[in-house]
């Protein structure tokens, strides 16, 4: 293992369990981050990417979800072999998350400054005082005004971009290791979004810090990622520096989703692209590859037979028959 | 553009929240000036985009237009007829010409309903569908924004993000609105997705006349949806105009920070230092005397901070900045 | 310092809090009354069962030749709880403030045969006529009319003697706070927490002697097996059967206990009404059968384990007048049917037996005497009732069947016959019974003055009552049971059976 | 050529789907609650009792009215399952034939109410200012208010019958569900998806009933299933003032006070009714968890 | 807040009105009299007619009801017919009983329930939670006389570790309590499980357990404030409740407390006691759901009363 590797996810499968069947949210997906570094996890809506996120920090609410394959190495260690209380000393401190959903994942009945300071009094076991300095820094920091007013607010009494503010202060409190960032920006303009990105860039650069960017917004990617990591209905589709997906995407997949961007110069009457059709249903997969009913250039194969992730160049990974010119090993 | 019939308009709209301190008997009492003396006029088929900083008062407008929250002052006319005006059932029947994205997906759904009884709800409400022909309209909207049908059963906990706000815009349609808030409807969607739904908010426009106030921060979108954009800050509208005008030649000097500021898609070019707003934040509870951006404003002048500016029309593209009067 | 005597006190528990130790104010509640105050004449309990009346606070008295006129000689030295000494003024200020209509004494019947009483009672005279004192050792009473139980009356717990000047003082507080409450008797008020536990100390100047008890505790227990643990514990020391009958086989059968049984007749009896103004009691035939329906024996053994007898009439043994050679009523349930088919009702009627609520152990007999009934086809429903309309509907007269008893205040058949069959009393305890020979006889026999003539005047209106009218279903004298602790001696159950006792002589060991 | 390839794909898609799915609310909570060992041990249990209160006559081995003196507090034996009262009336007899009252007396008042408190709690809470403050004082009122002197006065106006206590207990047992459900609804109805209701113009009446009430359901469970044995012991109360079930009628509430005395000295008089209570009891809150977790949708998977 | 807490006392002075005027109408419209019940079996037509006389409780109602306001506006309750004390005297010695009765009472129901609650939420459907169901339950399914008799004999008269029945002492509060908060844990502590089982799934619990938080401490802090509503308000309910409706404890136990004193006053047609008590339930019922009004928005503060 690469020893600067902060995370290695492996074969990673996290299936729900529901009326309607085995749901596979997260089906073997492997990627890994390096210190100090961000990658950058894109795809569809409900490919699982929070699903990945959320496994990673064992918090898949369970029942129904379980992760059922894989396993995760945070600093070389398997996390599956954890007990709870050693979990609750990484969680926060060394591999903090800020959530999708910024209203209903902050605690209503609690002011914002209180959750975050508890974050600062259980992990750096700082007292009331400083605990109050420091989150008053970091609503600062997250550009939140009258920092000092704010405090006493509760959730329902901020507008959707102050919480989520408020979100990126408490996972940035300890200075994490990790900071898995589920949407971060996608609720604030593009100044405080500017201001943001620029804090965690310095930040990671500061404290080595290294960032799972979970984010759909291509233009956040090509802003702070070092790799990406595209997902398609469970599984990751292609995985390479940020340079090559952005100047040579090759799956089909990310290269509708690059299409699909509405671009400043785009015709007000003109129609944007987007991949037809949907996601399929996780419980009834469609048999090959899982893309191809969507594709443009599928073939007879893709139609029978579920590719495997192989390079399809130097360190790009894609997962696609067009690039894998052997037939799986499996089939 | 449609320039006629004014659909909906406010006049001099505001909203201050009463925020108390902590503790039961604190008198500790503020106004955080949430909308603060907005006038906007949106006419009949159009798109109005709304751009801001967040926290400045965007959804809380959005509220007021469909009285989901009373003002403190001010009037919105709807077809020329204060909505504050209405008696409950007016209002009620209203609500089928007027709707809401909500941009908080999860919480706007309630979590013990599932999908298809959520969706529904609007049909049933305003006695459009029952039963079997109500599940298959569901059944079509539902596909029209991007869901399944064997998301039908499903609640809303068992989605994701995107998959939510996609509930929310589903629900929005059901009832052939004249006007839908969008309150950052596509902001929690992928791209796909967003094309998807942009093409398709597109589509009915087109189809129905439909009117939209498009809430958003991501000014690629705005501006490939907007007829007419205007600039919130701080709880006042700082710059209005036809979109073009307003991105080819910003003139607030806000504006202009927000469209250098939006990321590019290409990762090349992140090195290029884009230009990060300076200085304290302001806060809506004492906002800034004079001008709210005085604070931050490179071009702040002496009168920025005595004097607040007024917003000036220069051939439909107003503007409230000291810079620009004459 | 020498070693300080143990005191020696009992404790004894109540059902529920007298509230007031102001005997004018009240009919039931005696157990204060009858320790910490004295009567001018006592009726004392020589044995089981037995009384005798005997000079209290009067050391004699002389009556006229007619009967009317009362001289009453007070024992000299007898001093109140706060010293003051007992004069004949004492004795009128007590007997005047009864019929003085503002303290709203409730048993003023047993004075209102004074002469004046009826003019001090309508608030039209300020004075008892009949009231006069002599000496400050002599009082006199006139009576309006001869009136044989007259001595007896006044051995009744409301003939208590108050202390002018202590009562006055009191106002609203006398018989409410411990120290405002003044007698003569062996013991005094000493601590009163309401609903929880009233205190009674020796009165050390008693002019019989200081009682072999330091003091008394009554605590109010209300629930009645919570009574017997704290009995069988050891916290209280006597337990009053009458409470939990269901334990009396318990008690008599446990080795430890079965010795420590005290019991006495009570003198009193247990019966049912026959609302003779409902149909069909208005036949004496179905009154008839439904004496004998019941089959009292069988109630007796099974419901309160046999201890006492079956009775025949109306006075119960151990009174003056007791009759005991009566035939009895059979329990004979063919007689009872011939009898209803005689009166029209071969298939039985429909009616109601009237009880009070929260009152398990009427409501046993009532069950029992139900399935008894049903037995000769008569439908009985149980009809409760709180307390307060029970007692309204009765005085009204139209209270449906219904059980009770009745245990002798006073040492004299009047206190039994006249109570239930005089005019104006068998229509408030809704017996409606009216048979005008019993009922002048009644009047008549009160002012008789010759002991046996009145004895068999009572015996003949007995007899008519009970089996030739059928107005009155007797069922039995249950004997009154205690259980005691081995430490107290010498307790005796009250002649009349009651619960609130004296306890003057009673006695602890350690 | 693609549009036509996407269509095809929805018509079988719908048809085939729809089928599946279109299950309805609910054969999907009885899907869930089915699943569920406990509940489905209580609503058995239930349904026993229900069927022992219907069938009574043909079950009991004895009549229960059937007194005999003579045989009073035989111990259980062969003959005597459950043993005989002071009576010598067969206890087990008297235990099924009193289901049928207890069951009504704990379900019925404990139902008539929560409907009244939910109704008035919702109503309170939703629009709050003056008619939620009427509604609460009053609340506050009956809650003061002495229940027995309630009882007693029902009693005397519209007499004495086993039908009237259901119309005393609901009269007093309004008010603690109304508070319950209205604070509930203080805090639902200030979350978004009332404002979304709102948005679409839904009535306030069905905010209320599908938005809000649903919300409210487990609190009103758990008072739903404690309700119940508080409902069969104030009927024994009750009985105390004459109003509960008239002897000789068997009812679990007055031989449960009526076996006090006996509880040492003749257990299986005391306990036999208690146990009865006891097994009610918990079926309900098996059943009422059960109902809980299968109208959580959480829970489902 | 503090506006609305006076305007709450405000309201409640009609409040307290009303109950009165019902109270006095209500005991009129039931039969029976104080006086033929403190004569009972001794009755006599001529006494009755003159003591009530004496009582003027021959006369009108609203009479008697004005002359009964008139005296409450000098703070004074009147006098017991039946006990002929002074009710003020009684009830305020009866009230501190009945306080320390229902706070320990609480104390033990709300000991029991609120921690049996969570631990059944948490270790849903496992062999503890159905412990903790039992218990609880058996405490509601159990008369109150019962579980005080077993109670009392047990630790009473078999071990001898505490007194039977009486209340002068810390020692006679113990069994009391736990036979009356018995009986109240488990609506507590039900209502404590299915509401945390609601909140337990909730995107904040998410987010305190992602924070690195303990599950105790996520429990405790984070799921309990949330999950708290429905069991304070019935918490409110219930301390309004134990204080009149301690009766059969306060019997069975012998503790002179205002509940005997009411149902004696109701029992004894007592006007003058059971207004004075009523008055006294009525200011704790309204005083317990203030508290509980001001703590929903203390709990939840979306909730607000301005
Ligand atoms: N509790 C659950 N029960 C059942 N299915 C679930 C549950 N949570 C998530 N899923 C499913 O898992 C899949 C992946 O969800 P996930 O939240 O990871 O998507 P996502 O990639 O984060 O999407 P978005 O960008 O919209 O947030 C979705 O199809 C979703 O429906
Ligand atoms: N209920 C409330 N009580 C007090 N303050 C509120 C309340 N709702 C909103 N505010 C305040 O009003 C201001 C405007 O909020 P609003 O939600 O309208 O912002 P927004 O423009 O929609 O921001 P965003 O883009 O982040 O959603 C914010 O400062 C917010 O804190
Ligand atoms: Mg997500
Ligand atoms: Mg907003
Ligand atoms: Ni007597």
């Amino acid at each position: 293992m690469d020893n600067d590797e902060i995370l290695k996810v492996q074969g990673l499968k996290t299936y729900f369990y529901s009326d309607e069947g085995v749901i596979p949210a997260v089906d073997d997906v492997s990627f890994s981050i390096k210190k100090g570094k961000t990658l950058g996890l894109v795809g569809e809506s409900g490919c699982g990417k929070s699903v990945s996120a959320l496994s990673i920090l064992k918090l898949i609410p369970s029942p129904p979800g379980k992760i059922v394959g894989g396993q995760i190495f945070f600093e070389g260690i398997d996390l599956s072999k954890k007990t709870y209380d050693e979990m609750c000393e990484i969680r926060g401190n060394e591999i903090s998350m800020i959530f999708q959903e910024p209203m209903t994942s902050l605690n209503p009945v609690y002011t914002v400054g209180s959750q975050v300071m508890e974050v600062l009094k259980i992990h750096k076991h700082a007292d009331q005082q400083e605990a109050l300095k420091r989150t008053v820094e970091l609503f600062n920091l997250v550009g939140i005004p009258d920092p000092e007013e704010r405090l006493s607010s509760y959730p329902h009494q901020l507008s959707g971009g102050l919480r989520q503010r408020v979100m990126i202060a408490m996972a940035l409190a300890c200075n994490p290791k990790l900071l898995i960032a589920d949407e971060p920006t996608t609720a604030l303009d593009v100044t405080i979004q500017a201001q943001i990105l620029e804090l965690m860039k310095n930040i990671q650069k500061q404290n080595n810090m290294s960032i799972l960017m979970i984010t759909h917004d291509l233009g956040v990617i090509s802003e702070v990622s070092d790799e990406v990591c595209v997902m398609y209905a469970g599984t990751v589709v292609e995985y390479s520096d940020v340079y090559s997906i952005f100047e040579e995407p090759l799956h089909p997949y990310t290269i509708g989703l690059y299409n699909s961007i509405p671009k400043f110069e785009q015709e007000k009457n003109q129609k944007l692209f987007n991949i037809p059709g949907v996601v399929p249903n996780l419980t009834k997969l469609p048999k090959g590859c899982r893309f191809w009913p969507r594709c443009v250039d599928a073939m007879d194969i893709c139609k029978k037979k579920d590719p495997l992730i192989g390079e399809a160049k130097q360190g790009h990974m894609v997962k696609c028959w067009k690039y894998c010119k052997e037939v799986s090993s499996d089939e | 553009m449609n320039s006629n019939e004014v659909l909906v308009e406010t006049v001099d709209l505001k909203k201050h929240f009463i925020v108390g301190g902590e503790g039961l008997f604190s008198k500790k009492k503020k106004a955080v000036h949430a909308v603060d003396g907005i006038n906007l006029k949106v006419a009949k088929g159009e798109t109005l985009g709304l751009v801001g900083e967040s926290g400045c008062g965007k959804s809380t407008l959005g509220r007021l237009i469909l009285r989901l929250l009373e003002p403190t002052s001010g009037k919105v006319l709807f077809k020329g007829q204060n909505i504050y005006d209405m008696n409950g059932e007016e209002l009620r029947k209203l609500r089928k010409k007027m709707q809401i994205i909500f941009q908080d997906p999860y919480a706007s759904l309630n979590p013990r309903m599932p999908v298809s009884e959520i969706i529904g709800e609007p049909l049933e409400t305003h006695e459009v569908a029952f039963g079997k022909e109500k599940e298959k309209m569901v059944y079509e909207l539902m596909r029209e924004v991007g869901l399944r049908s064997y998301h039908m059963k499903r609640y809303p906990h068992q989605f994701s993000g995107g998959q939510r706000q996609r509930i929310g815009i589903a629900r929005a349609l059901a009832l052939n609105p004249e006007l839908i808030i969008c309150d950052e409807p596509v902001s929690a969607l992928d791209v796909s997705i967003q094309a998807q739904v942009l093409n398709l908010l597109k589509d009915l426009q087109q189809q129905f006349q439909l009117t939209y106030i498009f809430i958003s921060h991501d000014l690629r979108i705005v501006k490939y949806v907007s007829d007419k954009v205007y600039v919130m800050f701080l709880g006042k509208i700082v710059e209005a105009g036809n979109a073009k005008d307003i991105y080819d030649e910003p003139l607030h000097p806000y504006t202009r920070f927000l469209i250098s500021a939006v990321p590019k898609v290409n990762p090349r070019l992140r090195e290029s230092k884009r230009v990060i707003l300076q200085g304290d934040v302001p806060s809506p509870v004492n906002p800034p005397a004079g001008c709210r951006f005085h604070t931050r404003c490179p071009n702040a002048m002496k009168q920025c901070s005595i004097e607040e500016p007024e917003l000036k029309d220069f051939n439909g593209h107003m503007v409230a900045c000291h810079l620009y009067s004459r | 310092p020498p070693a300080q005597q143990k005191e020696k006190v009992i404790t004894i528990a109540k059902t529920s809090d007298p509230g007031t130790a102001d005997v004018q104010l009240t009919t039931e509640e005696y157990f204060i009354p009858l320790n910490i105050y004295d009567r001018l004449v006592e009726a004392v309990t020589i044995e089981p069962g037995k009384s005798e009346l005997q000079p209290g606070l009067a050391e004699k008295w002389d009556v006229s030749e007619d009967g009317l006129v009362y001289t009453f000689h007070l024992r000299k030295g007898v001093k109140f709880h706060n010293g003051e000494e007992l004069k004949a003024d004492d004795v009128l200020y007590t007997f005047d403030r009864m019929l003085d209509p503002k303290t709203k004494a409730l048993n003023t019947d047993f004075l209102n045969m004074i002469d004046g009483a009826q003019e001090r009672m309508d608030g039209t005279a300020d004075s008892t006529r009949g009231l006069k004192v002599i000496d400050d050792y002599t009082i006199q009473i006139t009576l309006a009319q001869p009136f044989a139980p007259f001595i007896a009356c006044l051995s009744t717990p409301a003939g208590s003697i108050y202390n002018r000047k202590a009562t006055e003082a009191a106002g609203q507080d006398f018989g409410v706070k411990a120290e405002a409450t003044v007698g003569t008797g062996p013991f005094v008020l000493s601590s009163w927490s309401y609903n929880d536990q009233i205190v009674l100390a020796a009165n050390p100047n008693y002019f019989k002697g200081k009682p072999d008890l330091d003091k008394i505790v009554a605590k109010i227990v209300p629930d009645a097996e919570t009574q017997r643990m704290m009995f069988e514990k050891g916290e209280i020391d006597v337990f009053d059967c009458d409470n939990a009958r269901s334990q009396i086989p318990y008690f008599k059968n446990s080795e430890k206990w079965k010795n420590q049984i005290v019991s006495g007749p009570r003198v009193g009896v247990y019966y049912y009404n026959i609302n003779q103004a409902i149909e069909p009691f208005d036949d004496v035939k179905v009154r008839k059968a439904m004496q004998r329906a019941i089959n009292k024996q069988l109630l007796l053994d099974t419901l309160y384990n046999g201890t006492g007898t079956v009775a025949k009439g109306i006075l119960p043994p151990g009174l003056i007048g007791y009759n005991p050679n009566l035939p009895g009523i059979p329990y004979d349930i063919e007689a009872a049917k011939s009898l209803l088919t005689e009166a029209g009702y071969p298939n039985g009627f429909q009616m109601q037996i009237s009880q009070t609520v929260d009152s398990p152990n009427t409501l046993k007999l009532n069950e029992a005497v139900q399935a008894m009934l049903n037995d000769i086809s008569v439908k009985a429903e149980i009809v409760q009732m709180d307390e307060a309309a029970w007692f309204g509907t009765r005085r009204e007269g139209k209270l449906p069947m219904y059980t009770s008893d009745w245990s002798a205040d006073f040492n004299d058949p009047d206190n039994f016959m006249y109570t239930f069959f005089s005019k104006q009393n068998s229509k408030v305890r809704s017996f409606n019974y009216n048979n005008e020979y019993v009922q002048e006889g009644l009047e008549k026999a009160r002012a008789m003055t010759d002991q046996n003539e009145r004895i068999a005047l009572y015996n003949e209106l007995e007899k008519i009552i009970v089996y030739d009218d059928a107005a009155w279903i007797p069922l039995f004298h249950l004997d009154h049971l205690f259980v005691v602790q081995p430490r107290v001696k010498n307790f005796k159950v009250s002649w009349n059976g009651w619960s609130d006792m004296p306890y003057y002589e009673v006695k602890v060991e350690e | 050529m693609m549009e036509n390839k996407k269509d095809d794909f929805v018509k079988e898609e719908y048809d085939e789907e729809m089928e599946i799915y279109g299950t309805t609310f609910i054969k999907e909570v009885w899907y869930r609650f089915r699943k569920n060992r406990m509940a489905m041990i209580g609503a058995a249990t239930v349904i026993i009792m229900v069927f022992v209160a219907i069938f009574a006559k043909w079950i009991s081995p004895y009549d229960p009215y059937a007194v005999d003196l003579l045989k009073q507090f035989q111990p259980p034996s062969s003959q005597h399952i459950l043993g005989t009262d002071i009576y010598g009336r067969d206890m087990l007899s008297r235990i099924i034939y009193g289901t049928r009252i207890s069951l009504i007396i704990g379900l019925i008042p404990t139902l008539i109410s929560m409907t009244i408190g939910s109704v008035l709690g919702i109503v309170s809470g939703y629009y709050g200012g003056k008619i939620d403050t009427v509604i609460m004082r009053i609340a506050d009122m009956v809650m003061a208010f002495p229940s027995l002197l309630l009882a007693m006065v029902v009693m005397y106006t519209l007499g004495a019958s086993i039908y009237n206590i259901f119309i005393a207990l609901s009269i007093v047992g309004w008010a603690g569900t109304a508070r319950v459900v209205r604070a509930q609804t203080l805090s639902i109805k200030e979350k978004e998806f009332i404002e979304a209701a709102k948005a679409i113009g839904v009535k306030n009446s069905v905010i209320m009933i599908r938005h809000i009430f649903p919300n409210c359901m487990a609190p009103l469970l758990v008072l739903l299933t404690m309700g119940i044995p508080e409902a069969i012991m104030s009927e024994a109360s009750l009985s105390f003032l004459g109003v509960g079930a008239q002897p000789p009628t068997p009812s679990w509430g007055l031989m449960i006070s009526n076996g006090k005395e006996y509880l040492f000295s003749a257990p299986w008089v005391a306990i036999s009714p208690g146990f009865a209570i006891l097994i009610v009891v918990l079926a309900f809150n098996f059943l009422g968890d059960g109902l809980r977790d299968a109208l959580d949708p959480y829970m489902k998977q | 807040m503090g506006k609305y807490i006076f305007k709450r006392i405000l309201i409640s002075i009609p409040i307290i009105i009303g109950i009165t005027i019902i109270t006095f109408y209500l005991l009129n419209v039931v039969p029976g009299d104080p006086v033929v019940l403190m004569m009972k079996e001794h009755i006599s037509p001529d006494v009755l007619e003159r003591v009530k006389n004496e009582m003027h409780l021959n006369d009108p109602v609203y009479i008697r009801y004005f002359k009964f306001m008139g005296d409450l506006l000098h703070g004074n309750l009147g006098r017991s017919y039946k006990l002929n004390r002074n009710v003020t005297d009684l009830l305020l010695e009866a009230f501190p009983n009945t306080v320390v009765l229902s706070i320990a009472a609480i104390i033990i129901a709300w000991g029991i329930g609120i921690p049996a609650g969570i631990i059944s939420a948490i270790k849903q459907y496992s062999f503890i939670d159905n412990f903790f169901m039992g218990f609880t339950l058996l405490g509601v399914s159990m008369p109150i006389f019962w579980s005080a008799l077993i109670m009392q004999y047990i630790f009473g008269l078999k071990l001898n570790l505490l007194p039977i029945s009486g209340f002068s002492g810390p020692q006679y509060v113990i069994l009391p309590a736990i036979v009356l908060g018995w009986s109240s844990a488990a609506s507590i502590a039900r209502l404590t499980r299915s509401s945390l089982l609601e909140v337990i799934r909730t995107d904040y619990i998410r987010t305190a357990r992602a924070k690195g938080l303990k599950e105790r401490q996520v429990v405790f802090y984070h799921a309990l404030k949330n999950a708290m509503l429905p069991v304070v308000t019935v918490m409110a309910i219930q301390v309004a409740g134990l204080l009149s409706g301690a009766v059969i404890t306060e019997s069975v136990f012998g503790i002179p407390g205002i509940g005997r004193v009411c149902v004696n006053a109701i029992q004894n047609r007592d006007m003058p006691l059971l207004q004075g008590s009523v008055i006294f339930t009525v200011g704790l019922v309204i005083i317990g759901n203030l508290v509980a009004d001001i703590a929903y928005s203390y709990l939840d503060p979306r909730i607000r009363y301005d």
